[in-house]
């Protein structure tokens, strides 16, 4: 059944991408979405008899084929199922078949769309294997595969340069992350003698305190792995310094953008360390690094989404901020509060993506927000799907009684986080709820100038706009109603009392981690923080955009330097070219032109052989033509090896 | 004795100051006729060592033959010395150092020339007292017995140098009438016809 | 096993292809197709008899197998083949893609005999590296191909073919002489040539140095190494497409594989001692090549530039002496044998219709060729080496290898990775998508069936090793265990003597 | 002073510098060169008698004699070349020598 | 008194006697026939070169001395003296084509080389200094009379002229080193030669006679310093008689070269050894050097050739019994690599005659496939690329020199043999890279036939090199 559940996604993607041309486009779109249907309804059930029903811990392995074997490393293609897979599998298949739905008719016009279902296709393919890798070369595996299958479908639109280049910024930015992975997979399989997660897990307490040699330091065995790890993670889930890739990925169609790059592939990272918490549990350092980090990016990337005008690019901000949130969470030990973020966050996430989807389309592909405005007359379903969205991304809730998915997965983290009570704890609640506050002003900025005030359009395409067809809405139903029932269903099972039943062995934490627990306990002005910082974030968006729109400008001209730097997302960009793509190129053409040009083919082949000319062109002269210069060689030949021997004595048998 | 080393350096020394003009005569013809007399005095150290035999052989072959060839080409070759340049002596300084260190070390080992100990068991053909049969006659006694392979050698080495001379320098011009012994002997009165010539008209 | 000489019917029967090619009479039309299908046909046949050798392949030993021997030079250098775990996949590798070469040079016009004859002969040498077991048996071969590689290069080559062919055949001569020394001298202390015996001979510990230094010259140009590697760009720049090919695939495979054959079991105490310094060597080669090949202009330069940064992971998997390492570094040989052919295939493909391997003047070539644009996009991801292609398995092997004999090599080696995605997909994004803006694009076809036919196989095998490298891994498996146990009771031996000399 | 062996030894390797002096010091005419290498020969001629006569072995006489009449075979091949040479050059001048060069 | 010579003595030196013989029975022949006489007489020549090859085939075997010792026939001798014979044949036989189209088809040329290879063999079989001296010079006169063959020519009788002044020195130093080492030693016969330095001390007179002996034979196989003749001459003389020159000559030479050596100086071989390790360097690595800015083929050849004769001198430096063998499988594979070489050198005639410039190959591939393709594989196998003959070649001399730990010498050797090799792949390239130029001439049989046996004995000699080898090898065995 597992193997349905991850398979059936290849498939449709091979039979789209080869046999494309022949079962046509419409049907490429149905059939990925029936089997991915299929495979979503298989995970849901999976969900219930792994997690939810299970009377006993359930872990199962599912071996497929014999992948690499070399010496003491061997490693299969194999399928572990846990708790933490099964929710997984249920937030890739059922956001992945969504979005394949949706896209039947966001694509509808373009003339690639059997191309595009299989790349879609693949990637959920992809993003499967590594959710339910059983050994860490396998989880590489996925990790790339997911990274191909962004790339590809970033540059789905080959013919815009800038397409082209976000799709190879997204793959390298990813590799550098993924640098540091596969040197953290060398590094256990050196520590461990193995890589798959049983062996590594089982024996990781008996490294704890153990150093190796690591470029020429003795470093801690456990932490310099974790880091080496959250370094891969940090690359796909776009953490600080390797965020920059993300908003550029969203020159790729929307619905990508929904499922890649806000539910599933960017939350493979907060993925990867809830499945090494084995690991990360037993390194205190790595925790705080991936702490600091996550809540550095949650405060950075709200900064930034604050004055974004792509009606993408602040979702994909805000996507970088959430997931900031959930390496916070991380961090502090509460892995299923992260997991339970990372949950909630795909259905609203897709939601205001698909949303966005729907009103750019709408807008015959316009996506800056200060072209739009006033369009909630005309597009009244999508206005109150990502109203919904944005109350579930916001957090909108009563504690204590009841709320949207946000509400009770950020606000765990919230209070998760002043309940750590250490010092990465309290960066980690001031940083969070300050990103609190932005993330519902930047939320209610974007509703506000697209839906409402005036129209800013040209009236060409203002008379275009209509609502999106069945296809494309159905799916946002299924969504919102996800984003709206998410965290009230779920949150017993990922963070209430059942949180350790349901997680059962699939979640590692030490004797001395209680913090699901503390973050129960926690003062109520805690519980609040976040309600407040939503709601004043919402008033700050009101006056500045309903109230009084030409209060932004006021203020933007105010702080033109503040302004600046965020709009230009705090110069990243500029500092990255300038530091390492620059450098990169004048190096390249500097070691070509004269390192292999100059210096060794001009002291190598190219100087020896002129070198031989030159010595051909004398010696040459040396032959006259002249007879008594061949006479005084000869001369000079025997007077030469006669005064040797004269001087050099005999060397004769004596 | 003293005779024998007076006649000695004056041999030597008329060799060697007429080989040195042989090089430096202006002349070539006079550098022949110091050829001449290097080989003359030669011949004498030759007498003086007991080798009366190479000696006449010397003047007979070199004097006779040899030298007479060399004035017969330099003459044959109608050469106008004046027009010959002085030599290119910018190589003299190095030349000469490069002779002078070859000669001193030559002397050098000359003046203390060693002979293998061995040598004396070895001698192949001892010379025979003089008193019992002469020099000519040892020679000649070795030279066509053990030593008939060099001899009949030295017979093929003329015969190419018979051969190379013709070979160069015979020219069988067009038009020159040769005697044809074999159509002399064929001819039969058949085949001849007289004509009769008139003075001056020719045929 | 086979009781008929296997090995050599392999190595010889494209001789016998060329001495119907040389039957064929006549320039004309016919006569031509002929002489592709004898070629064509013989490298088949010689593939198909290859692969008795695999099916009839004991991998759990680690001797020599097919073993056939007979007098030769005289003394003790024979007529010696064989194969083991190590060497065998090579010849199926050879002969595996000759056909490829013949059918991708199906449209060559000009000297098309000659051309055959060229790579006939070629295989011949080749396989007969993989297959020897005398030194001198082995250096005839090795050193043999430079002749019709010399030709193809030149004759068929581009503008810049007598530079690029004369720094070909110099270099690698130059390289290779010096290990004629050192296989001399090897013969006068072993008193033999014969490369088992050798295999076990102890080499005094002051000529191992030499010898290694010797042989080192040889196979650090052919592989090639940097800072030796300059006349690869040029040669494979200038080379005829099949030129390019087997030059990739397969020449250069030659120095890993003599690494692997000699001087790792035959001179340990030197190994122990310069890998420090070929560890440099591969990092400095990964690294530099992969900046270099970030700015190349020219396809094939960049495909050449991005070869010799792989080649510096098998040097570096190869002499961690760890099985990872080296099975590794075998299995990058292999796969990249696979894909920089393919990769050379495709440059082909585009040039064999626009005459012109400059990458400006490409672009969106994916609306017009989307079949070549797959193709090309397969091997690309190959080249960087992604997860589920036959390039990461070997990638990932020798920097696990590597990681163990010391992390700084691997970090740095690892950087390499970054740098050749950017170069790939950059080269990629710039020759395939994009706009179709150039006139001279306008009326490119999609690759042909037999073009099509050619990579197709390659693809499988690509995507084959990729998920399932079993085949090759097992294959080795024997024969690299036993190597680095001789290796490691060599070191270990001269250890104890010195030990023991010291007290 | 005795005279001894080393008196003629002497002579004679002053006779055979000269002689190769002669061969490369001379510019003007060939035929000197070719007395230069008679004296050269004579200068062996001398070390050869003087040798057999102190070592009281005649085979040095009788190699003397087959030098000499090598030399006038030689002698005799040298000019016709001279001769040749001459015919197709209307010189002999050793500085003319020198058509084929490098 | 000693013993007159024996009619045995007459057996042993048959094939010479036969030479010598046939040679003056052609020159009466050719002399009384005229003109037409010059086919028979090149037929019967190559007739009588291997009527010789069987006597010295057939007429000895073992090690047999005749005319008081003065002359030796043992495996080393016959070996030699069969290469001398098949180069003079295939000589004569490059020669008949071309001296027709040139008019200069005298019968004197095949005469001369009759009395040349005479010589040589005489050479080869000297076992005395005397006897060495008549052969050198027997053949040395032939060879300067052949050298100004084409009389009307400036460059031939210069090339004459050259070869016969410096020949002349070098047969002075040759004779004055005789002398000295006769002084010293007594005798002028190798065996005693070698006895007499056995015992006693080395006199530096005696290290001085063999500088000068040396020098003269290395003026004889063209080695460095001595070798500056080489170019002028190959190029002046007419190309059949610089494919002799190149060919058979240097066989003799080097066997006279090895026989005193190694017969007459066994007991002082450090010295003459640095001596061959100095003038072989200096060859290989100034053959290498100059050939590269060569335009005319002949002088290339030239130059290549003195390279080749550094090469194999590598080996006689070793010394040994294995160097020696070395040196007799490189002249062998030498001396065909050659006569095939100069086979395409003669068949280079465009419709104005013949060419000798490199670039007149232009393009041959086109115009002349077999015959570029033949080419083309004689000069990698000059160069010493394996699976051809020349690698062979090469590989035993320099087995020779690691194996007495001449490691400097070896890796000189290989490195100038890389150097080498750019030149003559230069003509490869010039064959196959280039445009084509005027087409030649279509190629002579007798040519052809050459060129054919060559090719194909270079390019399958890796076959089954064996017999070679072993030849070769008993043949070295027979001079230690």
């Amino acid at each position: 059944m597992y193997s349905i559940i991850v398979f059936l996604p290849l498939l449709g993607a091979l039979i789209a991408g080869f046999f494309g041309r022949w079962i046509g486009a419409r049907g490429a779109g149905i059939l990925t979405s029936a089997f991915l249907a299929v495979s979503a309804v298989l995970s849901i059930w999976a969900l219930y008899s792994v997690g939810l029903n299970a009377h006993e811990p359930h872990m199962e392995r599912i071996e497929v084929l014999r992948w690499v074997t070399s010496g003491a490393l061997d490693v299969y293609w194999a399928l572990r199922i846990d708790t933490l897979t099964v929710v997984m599998l249920v937030v890739v298949t059922f956001v992945s078949g969504l979005v394949h739905i949706y896209s039947i008719g966001y694509m509808s016009h373009d003339p690639h769309q059997q191309r595009f279902f299989s790349y879609l296709s693949l990637f959920t393919f992809a993003m499967l294997m590594l959710v339910t890798s059983d050994n860490f070369l396998q989880l590489f595996f996925g990790w790339e595969g997911v990274g191909l299958a962004s790339y590809l479908l970033i540059g789905f639109w080959y013919k815009k340069p800038s397409a082209c280049a976000a799709a190879i910024k997204a793959f390298i930015v990813n590799r550098v992350g993924d640098f540091g992975f596969a040197l953290g997979i060398f590094a256990i399989f050196f520590v461990f003698g193995a890589i798959d997660f049983n062996t590594v897990f089982g024996t990781a307490s008996e490294q704890v305190g153990q150093t190796f040699n690591f470029l020429g330091y003795e470093v801690d065995v456990l932490t310099t792995i974790c880091l080496l790890l959250f370094m891969g993670a940090m690359g796909k889930s776009a953490q600080f310094f390797l965020h920059t890739w993300l908003p550029d990925a969203m020159e790729g169609p929307t619905p990508v953008s929904a499922l890649i790059h806000a539910a599933t592939m960017v939350t493979a990272g907060v993925f990867l360390v809830a499945r090494c918490s084995p690991l990360f549990e037993l390194s205190e350092t790595a925790l705080w690094v991936v702490t600091i980090v996550g809540a550095t990016t949650a405060f950075f990337a709200a900064t930034v989404g604050l004055v974004q005008n792509d009606i993408k690019r602040v979702i994909a901000y805000s996507t970088c901020s959430q997931l900031g949130y959930m390496f916070a969470a991380l961090g502090l030990g509460a892995y299923g509060v992260a997991i339970f973020h990372l949950f909630t966050h795909a259905f609203f996430k897709a939601l205001l993506f698909l949303g966005s989807g729907s009103v750019i389309h709408a807008m015959s592909d316009e996506q800056d927000m200060r072209k739009m405005g006033g369009l909630f007359p005309h597009l009244k379903i999508t206005w109150a799907m990502m109203l919904i969205g944005t109350i579930a991304l916001t957090g909108v809730g009563i504690p204590g009684l009841f709320g949207t998915a946000g509400f009770y997965s950020k606000d765990a983290i919230i209070e998760a986080s002043y309940a750590a009570h250490s010092g990465a704890g309290s960066f980690a609640f001031w940083m969070t709820v300050l990103a609190a506050l932005m993330t519902s002003f930047y939320s209610w900025r974007l509703m506000f100038m697209t839906f409402h005030g005036k129209s800013r359009a040209s009236k060409e395409v203002m008379s275009h706009v209509h609502e999106s067809p069945n296809v494309m809405l159905v799916p946002l139903y299924l969504l919102a109603a996800g984003a709206l029932l998410a965290g009230i269903v779920f949150a017993p099972y990922f963070i209430g009392h059942d949180e350790t039943h349901f997680w059962a062995s699939s979640l590692f934490r030490s004797e001395s981690n209680h913090i699901v627990h503390d973050m129960h306990e926690v003062p109520l002005w805690v519980k609040w923080s976040a309600t407040v910082m939503m709601l004043v974030g919402f008033v700050l968006a009101w006056v500045m955009y309903i109230r009084n729109p030409a209060l932004p400008k006021r203020l933007a001209e105010q702080h033109v330097l503040l302004y600046r730097f965020l709009l230009n997302k705090w110069y990243f960009d500029e500092i990255y070219d300038f530091l390492l793509v620059r450098p990169a190129k004048w190096l390249g053409r500097f070691l070509w032109k004269k390192g292999d040009g100059w210096l060794i083919d001009g002291f190598g082949p190219d100087g020896v052989a002129a070198r031989v000319i030159d010595v051909t062109n004398r010696v040459v002269k040396l032959q006259t033509g002249y007879v008594f210069h061949y006479a005084f060689v000869m001369l000079i030949g025997v007077a030469a090896l006669i005064t040797y021997f004269m001087f050099s004595g005999i060397g004769g048998t004596h | 004795m003293i005779i024998a080393s007076l006649f000695f350096y004056l041999f030597a020394a008329i060799t060697v100051a007429a080989a040195f003009m042989v090089i430096s005569a202006r002349n070539p013809v006079h550098s022949v006729l110091f050829l001449i007399l290097a080989f003359f005095n030669s011949a004498g150290l030759f007498v003086l060592l007991g080798a009366e035999f190479v000696a006449m052989i010397l003047v007979i072959v070199y004097v006779g033959a040899v030298a007479v060839l060399f004035l017969f080409v330099v003459m044959m070759l109608d050469i106008d010395f004046s027009e010959l340049r002085e030599g290119m002596l910018q190589y003299l300084p190095i030349g000469v150092t490069i002779g002078a260190i070859l000669l001193i070390e030559l002397f050098m080992v000359f003046g203390s020339w060693v002979i293998a100990p061995e040598t004396a068991g070895f001698a192949a053909s001892p010379t025979p007292p003089i008193d019992r049969i002469t020099n000519t006659e040892a020679i000649g006694q070795l030279l066509y017995t053990k030593y008939v392979y060099l001899f009949q050698a030295a017979g093929m080495v003329l015969l190419i140098a018979m051969i190379g001379a013709i070979v160069l320098t015979l020219r069988h011009k067009e038009g020159v009438k040769r005697q044809v012994v074999a159509d002399q002997v064929a001819r039969t009165p058949a085949g001849v016809q007289l004509k009769d010539v008139k003075p001056g008209q020719g045929l | 096993m086979t009781d008929w000489p296997i090995l050599s019917v392999v190595t010889f029967l494209p001789l016998l292809g060329t001495l119907f090619i040389f039957a064929i009479r006549g320039e004309d039309e016919i006569a031509l197709r002929n002489t592709r299908f004898v070629a064509l046909w013989t490298t088949v046949i010689t593939f198909v008899l290859s692969l008795l050798v695999w099916v009839n392949f004991d991998p759990n030993t680690s001797d020599f197998q097919f073993v056939e021997q007979g007098d030769w030079l005289g003394g003790a250098i024979n007529y010696h083949m064989g194969v083991d775990g190590i060497s065998m996949l090579f010849v199926i590798l050879t002969t595996f893609l000759m056909p490829g070469c013949i059918l991708a040079s199906w449209r060559v016009k000009s000297r098309v005999k000659e051309y055959m004859i060229a790579f006939l002969v070629l295989e011949t040498l080749m396989v007969g590296v993989f297959c020897a077991l005398d030194l001198v048996l082995f250096y005839l071969f090795f050193e043999g191909g430079l002749i019709p590689m010399f030709l193809i290069i030149g004759v068929w080559g581009g503008a810049r073919r007598v530079y690029a062919s004369f720094k070909f055949f110099l270099y690698t001569l130059l390289g290779s002489v010096l290990m004629l020394l050192a296989i001399m001298a090897m013969y006068l202390d072993a008193g033999t040539t014969d490369i088992p015996t050798l295999l076990t001979h102890a080499f005094p510990a002051g000529w191992q140095t030499w010898l290694f230094l010797a042989f080192f010259a040889s196979f650090a140009v052919k592989m090639p190494m940097w800072p030796v590697h300059t006349w690869l760009p040029d040669a494979h720049v200038e080379a005829p497409t099949a030129g390019s090919v087997v030059l990739a695939a397969i020449l250069l495979k030659m120095g890993g594989y003599g690494f692997l054959r000699f001087s790792l079991p035959m001179f340990p105490l030197a190994t122990d001692f310069f890998t420090p310094m070929i560890f440099a060597l591969s990092v400095v080669a990964i690294i530099y090549t992969s900046l270099v090949a970030l700015m190349q202009e020219d396809m094939k330069k960049l495909i050449a530039y991005s070869s010799v940064a792989h080649m510096g992971f098998v040097t570096l998997g190869i002499f961690t002496l760890t099985v990872q390492g080296i099975q590794g570094g075998i299995f990058q040989m292999l796969s990249h044998g696979i894909v920089s052919a393919a990769l050379f295939l495709c440059v082909g493909v585009v040039y064999d219709r626009m005459h012109t391997r400059e990458i400006a003047a490409y672009g969106g070539l994916v609306n017009r060729m989307p079949i070549y644009a797959f193709t090309f996009m397969v091997f690309t991801l190959a080249n960087v080496g992604l997860p589920g292609t036959s390039g990461f398995v070997g990638e990932f092997l020798a920097l696990v290898g590597a990681f163990k004999a010391n992390t700084w090599v691997a970090l740095v080696a690892t950087g390499g990775v970054v740098l050749s995605a950017a170069y790939a997909l950059w080269l990629y994004r710039r020759v395939i998508f994009g706009e179709l803006d150039k006139d001279s694009l306008k009326s490119i076809t999609d690759m042909s069936g037999r073009e099509i036919a050619v990579l197709a196989p390659l693809i499988a095998l690509t995507i084959l090793f990729g998920i399932y490298p079993a085949p090759i891994l097992d294959v080795t498996a024997a024969s690299v265990d036993n190597l680095i146990a001789d290796y490691k009771s060599a070191l270990a031996a001269a250890e104890a003597a010195i030990n023991v000399a010291s007290h | 002073m005795e005279v001894g062996l080393s008196h003629y030894l002497t002579v004679a390797a002053i006779l055979f510098t000269i002689g190769i002096f002669g061969i490369f010091l001379n510019r003007k005419n060939v035929i000197i060169i070719l007395m230069s290498i008679e004296l050269m020969l004579l200068a062996v001629n001398i070390n050869l008698v003087a040798f057999s006569s102190y070592l009281g072995d005649l085979t040095g006489q009788i190699f003397a004699i087959l030098v000499l009449t090598v030399a006038a075979g030689e002698a005799a091949i040298g000019l016709a070349i001279v001769v040749v040479y001459f015919r197709n050059r209307g010189s002999i001048a050793v500085e003319d020598i020198n058509m084929m060069k490098g | 008194m000693q013993s007159p010579f024996h009619s045995a003595d007459l057996t042993t030196a048959s094939p010479e006697l036969l030479l010598a013989g046939g040679a003056m029975a052609l020159l009466m022949f050719g002399v009384f026939r005229g003109k037409d006489a010059t086919g028979p007489v090149n037929v019967l020549s190559i007739g009588l070169l291997i009527a010789a090859g069987l006597a010295v085939l057939f007429s000895s075997s073992g090690t047999v001395t005749a005319f008081a010792d003065g002359f030796v026939v043992d495996g080393f001798a016959r070996f030699m003296k069969i290469l001398t014979l098949i180069g003079s044949t295939g000589a004569i036989i490059l020669s008949l084509h071309v001296m027709r189209v040139e008019r200069m088809n005298r019968f004197e040329y095949p005469i001369l080389i009759l009395l040349a290879t005479l010589g040589m063999l005489m050479m080869i079989s000297a076992n005395d200094m005397i006897s060495l001296y008549m052969g050198l010079e027997l053949q040395s006169l032939a060879l300067y009379v052949v050298a100004a063959l084409n009389r009307d020519s400036v460059r031939s009788s210069e090339a004459g002229l050259k070869y016969f002044v410096l020949g002349a020195l070098s047969s002075g130093m040759l004779l004055y080193g005789a002398s000295l080492v006769y002084g010293f030693t007594g005798t002028t016969s190798f065996p005693q030669i070698a006895a007499a330095i056995n015992h006693g001390e080395t006199g530096l007179g005696l290290v001085f006679g063999l500088v000068f002996i040396i020098s003269g034979l290395a003026f004889k196989i063209s080695a460095v310093p001595f070798h500056m003749w080489t170019p002028d001459v190959y190029e002046g003389a007419p190309t059949p008689v610089t494919a002799f020159f190149a060919a058979a000559p240097k066989v003799a030479a080097m066997a006279m070269f090895i026989r005193v050596v190694v017969g007459a100086f066994p007991n002082i071989t450090a010295d003459w050894q640095q001596i061959i390790v100095f003038i072989s360097i200096a060859s290989m690595v100034l053959g290498a050097f100059a050939a590269i800015g060569q335009t005319n083929i002949k002088r290339l050849m030239a130059y290549s050739s003195i390279g080749h004769m550094g090469f194999a001198l590598v080996g006689l430096a070793a010394g040994t019994e294995d160097g020696v063998r070395g040196v007799i499988v490189y002249l062998a594979i030498y001396l065909v690599m050659t006569l095939g070489t100069f086979a395409c050198i003669l068949a280079m005639r465009g419709r104005n005659g013949a060419v000798e410039n490199i670039s007149d190959l232009a393009g041959l591939a086109r115009n002349n496939p077999m015959m570029a393709f033949l080419l083309a594989m004689l000069m990698f196998s000059l160069a010493g690329i394996p699976p051809l003959a020349g690698f062979f070649a090469k590989f035993y001399v320099f087995l020779a020199a690691i194996e007495a730990g001449l490691y400097v010498l070896a890796v000189i050797g290989v490195l100038a043999s890389v150097v080498g090799a750019y030149y003559y792949v230069r003509i490869v390239k010039i064959m196959y890279f280039d445009e084509p130029a005027e087409e030649f001439e279509p190629m002579p049989v007798s040519l052809k036939a050459v060129l054919a046996v060559s090719g194909v004995l270079t390019i399958a000699f890796f076959v089954y090199p064996g017999p070679l080898v072993a030849a070769a090898g008993s043949a070295a065995s027979s001079l230690f």
